[in-house]
């Protein structure tokens, strides 16, 4: 396990409530840079929310939240977060690309946009990670017109554009055929070969367990069990970890 | 709670007016302006109407001109608005004119929102317009009864309160005719005159005017309340008028019947600048 | 449902049909005597149109209401979108006034918020040394653009409100500004979905101008009304239905492409 | 305070005037929102029966009402009626008098104008009800007609209530044209007030906040009625 010094990401005590729900009862969790973590857990079980939690799109009641230096729980407004989000990525189940930009403007026009980088530059950027996802020659396609997984691989390929230093996969696989998540996760496997960190929420138990170097298992608001892939799979400590696991394996 | 944000709303709204216009001095003004705006009647004869030129003429007019050449030294520095009865008050107290000159008649209301000039004709009141057939000869005779009127006629509210009389009002007058010859009402209550002069015209032989007026009452020109130096200054124009036998030489100009109210204020006029 | 390729088809044509009758009726009236009373209509068409017997320069008539209806159109579209952007706004102090502000003026009738506004404004208003002046044709613009914002402030807020949320959390997560996610991803997905409300508010709104006639403005209602006093009764039925007849002229074909436009943005949501 | 001078209200003449004007407007709100919807009903029923031919002339009724102005539509049937025979003979005089008075015209109009638009509200409902729950009704056999009332006719009830509101609220509004037809209702009786008083804005300023007041009720208890109404779970904030 990754001491909380050297750890990218570190997440203290973090309660979020929704209403009268507390859907997050103190949460922990550190992350090392390199590091791929794959939470998994019955769903309602706060996955999705402990990831919004991470790059502030959702405020905590409670807790402490670090991502490299800056400290998240403090930050309040949208123009604080700003710098936060420039360095962590995220890509979401929906894909959520704008329908009215093409895929490479898409993938270029935040990099420009927003971190102010030289649009040629960005360009050919954007036009080397859409190969890299294997999707050359789809440069000015509207999403529209692609399939899912094919969305998905450019939201992959937009995260990467603003050169982060962790990416945040929220269900990625999801909202997707089965015929083309293959593509989705081979694409992700590679990321994380390369270094970068990651986090991933996934019902992908198969993928979780060949592409992560650690397990969080959650149930209720709460981090049950925190282990490598094969200890957690192999031999779950928990009577709950156990039970989920009985179900969906 | 859309309930309490409309009232909030009206409140706020009306707060936010203030008190809007308000001019001072008149007479400084016009003056400055070099001219006199004055608000007429472009659809009354005699009083103010187009002639066949499409020229504003009329009894009232040649009064307004009078009192320009007066004030500014020639009668064509004058500027005439059309007017009409629902909107004569609100132009003047809002600044669109500074003096009106449209078949007003002294009322009480009207005392308390503008100043009346000096009155320069005794015009009848409202009388009944009724089809030849219609058995009434008096106001009371028709309590109850649906009768055609204008919006704006200032004696409405007498109408209904002493006479209670049901009047059914439009906005526009060849809209309330046509009531009155599609026999939505039994008659119709409107000016004098105009009504007289509408007996003359063709397609209106059935018709007759059945109720005499029930008062006469004076006309004069309005001015801002409060403008007294504009007011005085007016006033003289008018008197001088009167005293030069001005106003007795238009009667006989636009065809109007001579009328003794206006020989005894010639009368009076001289006398007092004697 | 399954839909008949010809049901739509028979559909039109018996429209078609139903006008072209209409056509010929008035066409056989006018051939045989009826016509005096087209042919007064028909004289009086340029008055009804442009205000003046020698249809040039316009000074009223049904060229005024269009006149009306363009320059009202333009400062609702103005005050809307301010107001419509107020009404999304999240501070409490900007979105409550305008939400106050957009529901009276939604739920006064134009006809009440026009006499208001003749009522409310002065002739003349000085401010700081520049004199505007209100003629009620002003007014009467200025009043029947105010209800027209209203209505539109609440178009951009249901367009906007339209995109998917998913939008604002990836965009968020790019790292874009409020204002820049306004600007480069929810407006320009937006702005098509208000194309048609926009567009049924002007047809909407130039159907309105007709209660100008209150304000005395010399646009076609009133003109049909005085020119009335000076026609015969018989004729009155056709100069209604002539003025009747530009309104649905004008405003049909909007209201149709609206509709056209709207069923073709009603898919393209995420 | 600020000019405004309310003083005029305390005159009995005035507040009956506007009391009256009050009344009427209700009634006339009343009496014409009553018939739109059967109007509505009977339009979109007829769609339903996509009689091709019906379908044109319910289109052509609707067309010709949406897209032309009330208030014209309130002078044709006030004025031109009586010109085309709808007269009735008065026992005692003897002479023609018209069949419709300015309350019955302004209904009449008013009740075509909002019917129109409720043909519209309830046939986009009825558009609005999703294919797939019609098909999965249709696989459990039910007919044409059992359809329609069990399925399709609920559930486009509360899809076009939003509409519905919309419309409503708008012939209300627009009930304050029948003023112009002498119908002596809440604007007419503003009219009444400040010609006598000259008190013109004092006079539109309560009259819009009484109009706005009432149409606010309005809504607000329609949006009553809607969430009485609504399906737990089903077609919110989509």
């Amino acid at each position: 396990m990754t001491s909380r010094s050297e750890a990218l990401i570190e997440l203290d005590g973090v309660r979020k409530s929704f209403g009268d729900t507390e859907v997050l009862k103190g949460i922990s969790l550190n992350v090392g840079k390199g590091e791929a973590v794959c939470v998994i857990g019955p769903s309602g079980s706060g996955k999705s929310t402990i990831l919004r939690t991470i790059n502030g799109l959702l405020p905590v009641d409670e807790g402490f939240i670090r991502v490299g230096e800056h400290r998240v729980h403090e930050l309040r407004s949208d123009r604080e977060m700003r710098p936060l989000r420039r360095q962590v990525a995220m890509v979401f189940q929906q894909y959520n690309l704008f329908p009215h930009r093409t895929v490479l403007e898409n993938v270029a026009m935040a990099p420009v946009q927003v971190l102010g980088h030289d649009p040629e530059e960005v360009r050919e950027r954007a036009v080397r990670l859409l190969a890299k996802v294997h999707l050359d020659g789809k440069e000015s396609r509207y999403p529209g017109e692609l399939s899912g997984g094919q969305q998905q691989r450019v939201a992959i390929a937009r995260a990467l554009a603003m050169q982060p230093e962790v990416i945040l996969f929220d269900e990625v696989t999801a909202a997707l055929d089965p015929e083309t998540v293959k593509g989705v996760l081979e694409t992700i496997r590679e990321l994380v070969v390369e270094g970068m960190t990651c986090v991933l929420v996934t019902h992908e138990m198969r993928f979780a367990r060949e592409v992560s170097h650690r397990v969080c298992f959650t149930d209720h608001g709460r981090i049950v069990e925190s282990a490598p892939p094969a200890e957690l799979f192999d031999a779950p400590q928990d009577p709950r970890t156990r039970e989920f696991l009985a179900q969906v394996l | 709670m859309s309930l309490r944000n409309a009232l909030l709303a009206s409140l706020s709204g009306v707060l936010l007016l203030g008190t809007l216009g308000a001019h001072a001095d008149t007479l400084e003004d016009i003056k400055a302006r070099g001219v006199l705006t004055v608000g007429i009647k472009n659809d009354y004869q005699p009083y103010g109407y187009l002639n066949d030129q499409g020229q504003n003429v009329g009894f009232e007019i040649e009064l307004a001109r009078y009192i320009a050449a007066e004030l500014l030294g020639s009668p064509d520095k004058i500027e005439l608005v059309p007017v009409v009865a629902a909107n004569r008050i609100e132009f003047l107290n809002t600044g669109r004119i500074d003096l009106v000159m449209a078949t007003l008649g002294v009322t009480p209301e009207r005392e308390k929102v503008i100043d009346f000039t000096v009155p320069y004709v005794s015009a009848a009141g409202a009388s009944i317009l009724a089809r030849k057939e219609a058995k009434f000869t008096q106001w009371e005779q028709l309590r109850g009864q649906n009768v055609c009127g204008i919006q704006g006629s200032f004696f409405n509210k007498t109408v209904t309160e002493q006479y209670g009389i049901r009047l059914v009002n439009f906005t526009a007058l060849p809209e309330a005719y046509r009531g009155l010859k599609d026999n939505r009402c039994v008659a119709m209550a409107f000016d004098d005159m105009s009504l007289r002069k509408k007996l003359e015209e063709p397609g209106w032989e059935d018709y007759k005017i059945a109720v005499e007026p029930y008062e006469y009452l004076p006309m004069a020109g309005g001015v801002r309340k409060g403008d007294e130096a504009f007011l005085e200054a007016v006033n003289a124009a008018i008197v001088k008028a009167e005293g030069e036998n001005k106003l007795i030489e238009w009667e006989r100009d636009y065809d109007m019947p001579a009328s003794e109210y206006i020989a005894q204020r010639a009368e009076a006029a001289r006398s007092a600048s004697e | 449902m399954v839909i008949n390729p010809s049901y739509e088809q028979r559909k039109r044509l018996l429209l078609v049909g139903i006008l072209l009758t209409v056509i010929a009726l008035v066409l056989v009236d006018a051939a045989r005597g009826g016509s005096a009373e087209w042919s007064r209509v028909i004289a009086r068409l340029p008055l009804l149109l442009t205000g003046s017997a020698q249809g040039w320069p316009i000074t009223g008539g049904f060229l005024l209401n269009v006149v009306m209806g363009i320059a009202s159109m333009a400062i609702a579209t103005a005050v809307g979108t301010l107001l419509g952007l107020s009404l999304l706004a999240r501070r409490r102090l900007v979105r409550q006034p305008a939400f106050v502000v957009m529901n009276f003026l939604r739920n006064a009738p134009w006809l009440v918020v026009l006499f208001a506004m003749l009522y409310l404004l002065p002739y003349r208003l000085t401010l700081l040394g520049v004199t505007f002046e209100f003629s009620p044709l002003a007014k009467a613009i200025i009043g029947l653009s105010l209800p027209t914002a209203a209505n539109f402030a609440e178009v951009i807020r249901g367009a906007v409100q339209s995109v998917h949320a998913g939008q604002w959390e990836s965009a968020r997560s790019l790292g874009y500004s409020t204002a820049q996610i306004y600007r480069r991803v929810i407006l320009p997905q937006a702005f098509r979905r208000m194309i048609p409300g926009w567009m049924n508010l002007y047809a909407l709104l130039m159907i309105a101008t007709s209660l100008a006639t209150v304000t005395g403005v010399q646009e076609v209602v009133t003109l049909l009304r005085t020119t009335l006093s000076m026609e015969s009764e018989t004729t009155l039925v056709y100069f209604y239905l002539a003025v009747l007849a530009m309104f649905f002229a004008y405003c049909y074909p909007i209201a149709l492409l609206a509709r056209r436009l709207e069923n073709k943005t009603k898919g393209d949501s995420l | 305070m600020f000019g405004l001078d309310f003083t005029w209200l305390l005159d009995p003449t005035y507040q009956g005037w506007l009391v009256e004007g009050v009344w009427i407007t209700l009634q006339l709100a009343a009496v014409s929102s009553l018939a739109a919807l059967v109007i509505g009903l009977f339009g979109a029923l007829g769609l339903t029966l996509r009689l091709w031919w019906l379908d044109a002339l319910i289109e052509l009724f609707v067309e010709v009402f949406r897209n032309t102005p009330p208030l014209l539509q309130m002078l044709f049937f006030y004025f031109t009626l009586t010109q085309l025979g709808f007269t009735i003979e008065d026992p005692v005089t003897g002479l023609q008098q018209p069949l419709f008075n300015a309350f019955f015209s302004a209904s009449v109009s008013l009740s075509l104008f909002g019917g129109a638009l409720c043909v519209e509200a309830f046939r986009s409902g009825l558009d609005a009800v999703p294919k797939a729950t019609l098909e999965a009704a249709r696989s459990l056999g039910y007919g044409r007609w059992a359809l329609f009332r069990r399925v399709q006719a609920p559930i486009a009830t509360r899809i076009c209530l939003p509409g519905l509101t919309n419309v409503l609220t708008n012939l209300f509004k627009t009930t304050s044209q029948a003023s112009v037809i002498t119908v002596p209702e809440l604007m007419y009786a503003a009219g009444q007030v400040y010609n006598d008083t000259f008190r013109t804005l004092e006079a539109m300023l309560l009259v819009l906040v009484i109009y706005v007041a009432l149409v606010s009720l309005l809504s607000w208890a329609l949006l009553r009625l809607e969430r009485l109404f609504a399906y737990p779970g089903y077609g919110q904030g989509v």
